[in-house]
C-alpha cells in the first residue's frame, strides 16, 4: 500500500464510521502496521489544516474522526439547532472531576471527599454515559468502582486520560490552606 | 462575638432564623468555630430560604451559588445530625464535634475538594471548546452489504420492556440539584406518613428498633423529626429513661381516626 | 462571505449532515444566494476529485452529502462488516425501545426523552435496518418520523407490535409527571 493509498483508505473508512475508529482497527483492515496508519492520519490532519478545509480530522478517546472545524460553530449550530450545553450543575461537574482525577474510586470514596451523599450525581453521570462501572473493591462490600467512559473523552475533545489538565496546578496556595485553617479553628482550640 | 467577617467564596444568600440572621457561609463559620450550638440552630427556615431564593430569583443566583449554598447547608445538616445522634463508638457524648484530627482531615478533605472544583471549570471549558465541533454521525453509504452478527440476538421483547422503563422511567435529573440534601431518603412528611401506618401496628417500640434498618444518618435524622412532630401532634407518646437513654414510643390508642387518610396530618413545612 | 468562507462552511454543515443538504437550505443557513453555494459545492466536487481524496461529495436527490469513493469499497465493506460487538449498547437499546413504544417518533423526541443527543444510535438502528423512516412530521422543519421495522419483530420473534409487553402499568400517572416537572424548572433555570 502506497502512502496515498493508506491516506485515501483512511479517508473513506473514517468517513463511514459512527465513533472514532482506532488506527489498529485500520491497521487490521488495511493489512498494514498500526504506527504507519497512525503517521498517516496525523499527516491527514496537518494536511486538511494547511488546505484551511471547514472539517478536520481529530483524534478522539484513542481513535480517529472527521468532525466540523470549531470556526464553522456558528453555521453548524444553526443548521443542526444542536443542543450540545445539556450543561451539568457544579456538583455534577466536581463529582466528574473527582472521577476523573481519582478513577477508579466508589461512591463512598466520592462522598466522603465531598462530604455529601452523591449517589443522584452518580447516578446521572452514569445515565449521561460520562462514567461507568471499572470494576469492584476488594475486601467486603466490594464496592462498585467507577471511572471515566470513552464519551467522556469525546466530550472533552481529548485523546487519553494522560491529555486532562494536571491536578497539581489547580491545588489551592498556602494563603487558601491558612483561610480554610482559620475557618475550621474552634474558638475554644487556641 | 467576633465581627460578622465573610469567609471563604462568598455565597450570597441571606438566611433568617430565631438564632442567626445573615449569610449561610457566616452560619456555617458560626457553628465550626463553636460560637453557635447547632442544636439551636433550626435547619428549616435554611431550607425554606433556599427554595424561596430558588423560586423567587433563580435567575439573579447562578447554578454556582446555588450549589454552594446546598453544599453548605448539607454541611450544616450532618453537623447537626452527628450532634443528635452520638454513634456507639463515640464513647463521651460531651465530646468535642469537631476533634483536632477530624478538623486536619476535614482541612485536607476541603483542600482536595477546591482542587476538584477549579479543575471542573477547566474542564467545562474544554467541553465548550470540544463543542464547537461536531462529529460525524452519518455513518454508512447505502449500497453496501453488512453482513455483521445480529445485535439483536438474545434480546426479547421483556428486554425490551424493560430498556423502554429505564429509557424513560429513569430520567434523574432532579436527583442532581437535591443529592446535597440527600433527596433519595424521605421527606419528613413522608415520614410522618409512613409512621402513622408503622406505628399503629407496633403499638409501642423503641427509636432504635425503628431506625434500626437504615443505612445513613440523615434517614435517622427525619424518622426522628417526623416522631418529634407526631409527639406534637399528639399521635405519640415518647419516653425516655435517662439523659441519651432509649427513646420509647408509644402511639396513642384512637389517634388513628376512623375515615382520615394520612394526607389529613398537618405539618409544618419541613421541606426535607 | 468569500468564496474560500463559503466551501469552508458547505464542508462543515454536509460533514455534519445525515441526510443530503440542499444547496437552498445552505443559502439560507449562510445568508447567500442559492447559486453561489451550487457553484461552491460544484468546485468542491471538482477540488476533491483532483486531490483524490477517499471521500467524495456527491449530489443525491437534489442535495449534496459526503460518502466514500467508489475504489474504496473493498476497505468500507470490510469496516462495515467488522465483527466488533454482537450485542446492542445499553444506549442503542433503550433508543431502539423509544421507537418501538413510541412510534412513529423524531430524533428530536427521542432525544428530548434520553437527554443526549442520539443521531449516531439512531444512524445505527436504522442502518441495522431495525428502525425506519415511516414518515415526516407536519409543521416547520418536517422531522423525519422513525418507526421499527418487520426485521425487528423478526428478531424479536414477535407477530406484531401488538405483542410487545404492555407499559402503561409501569408508567407513572399525569400527576407524578406534573410534579417532577415542578421540581425540574428551578433546577434547570429556564
Amino acid at each position: 500500500m502506497t502512502d496515498d493509498e493508506l491516506r485515501r483508505a483512511i479517508e473513506a473508512v473514517v468517513m463511514v464510521a459512527i465513533e472514532p475508529v482506532t488506527p489498529s482497527l485500520m491497521a487490521e483492515l488495511f493489512e498494514e502496521r498500526a504506527e504507519r496508519v497512525e503517521a498517516a492520519a496525523r499527516e491527514l490532519t496537518e494536511s486538511y489544516e494547511r488546505a484551511g478545509h471547514g472539517f478536520v480530522l481529530a483524534k478522539i478517546a484513542g481513535g480517529y474522526r472527521f468532525q466540523t472545524h470549531p470556526d464553522q460553530a456558528l453555521f453548524v449550530e444553526r443548521f443542526a439547532n444542536r443542543d450540545v450545553s445539556h450543561r451539568l450543575s457544579t456538583a455534577a461537574l466536581e463529582t466528574l472531576a473527582i472521577v476523573a482525577y481519582r478513577q477508579p474510586v466508589s461512591r463512598t470514596q466520592i462522598s466522603a471527599l465531598r462530604g455529601v451523599n452523591v449517589d443522584g450525581v452518580v447516578r446521572l453521570l452514569e445515565q449521561r454515559g460520562y462514567i461507568g462501572p471499572v470494576g469492584r473493591a476488594e475486601g467486603p462490600g466490594q464496592a462498585v468502582l467507577f471511572g471515566t467512559t470513552d464519551l467522556f473523552l469525546e466530550r472533552l475533545g481529548i485523546d487519553s486520560l494522560a491529555e486532562l489538565p494536571p491536578i497539581e496546578e489547580y491545588l489551592p496556595g498556602p494563603e487558601a490552606v491558612v483561610e480554610l485553617e482559620d475557618r475550621l479553628r474552634p474558638a475554644l482550640g487556641d | 462575638m467576633r465581627p460578622p467577617v465573610r469567609y471563604g467564596r462568598a455565597v450570597g444568600v441571606d438566611v433568617s432564623t430565631p438564632v442567626f440572621e445573615g449569610p449561610i457561609d457566616l452560619l456555617l463559620h458560626l457553628v465550626t468555630s463553636h460560637e453557635l450550638d447547632i442544636l439551636d440552630v433550626p435547619l428549616a427556615p435554611v431550607v425554606d430560604a433556599f427554595v424561596a431564593t430558588m423560586q423567587a430569583t433563580k435567575d439573579a443566583y447562578g447554578m454556582e451559588v446555588l450549589s454552594e449554598f446546598l453544599l453548605v447547608a448539607a454541611i450544616l445538616l450532618e453537623l447537626k445530625s452527628q450532634k443528635l445522634l452520638p454513634g456507639p463508638d463515640e464513647v463521651d457524648p460531651e465530646d468535642e464535634l469537631l476533634g483536632w484530627d477530624e478538623r486536619d482531615l476535614l482541612l485536607s478533605r476541603l483542600l482536595e475538594c477546591r482542587a476538584y472544583a477549579a479543575v471542573a471549570d477547566r474542564l467545562v471549558q474544554l467541553a465548550e471548546d470540544a463543542a464547537r465541533s461536531a462529529p460525524r454521525v452519518s455513518g454508512l453509504d447505502e449500497g453496501f452489504s453488512v453482513h455483521a452478527p445480529d445485535l439483536l440476538e438474545g434480546v426479547d421483547a421483556r428486554d425490551l420492556a424493560e430498556a423502554f422503563l429505564r429509557a424513560t422511567a429513569e430520567r434523574p435529573v432532579p436527583r442532581v440539584d437535591l443529592s446535597h440534601v440527600t433527596v433519595d431518603t424521605l421527606t419528613v412528611a413522608e415520614a410522618v406518613e409512613e409512621l402513622a401506618v408503622e406505628l399503629p401496628a407496633r403499638r409501642s417500640t423503641t427509636f432504635t428498633e425503628l431506625t434500626g434498618h437504615l443505612g445513613t444518618r440523615i434517614e435517622v435524622i427525619v424518622r426522628f423529626l417526623a416522631i418529634l412532630e407526631l409527639c406534637k401532634l399528639g399521635r405519640v407518646q415518647l419516653g425516655q429513661g435517662r439523659t441519651f437513654g432509649e427513646l420509647s414510643i408509644e402511639w396513642v390508642p384512637g389517634a388513628e381516626l376512623v375515615g382520615v387518610g394520612v394526607g389529613a396530618i398537618v405539618l409544618d413545612e419541613y421541606n426535607g
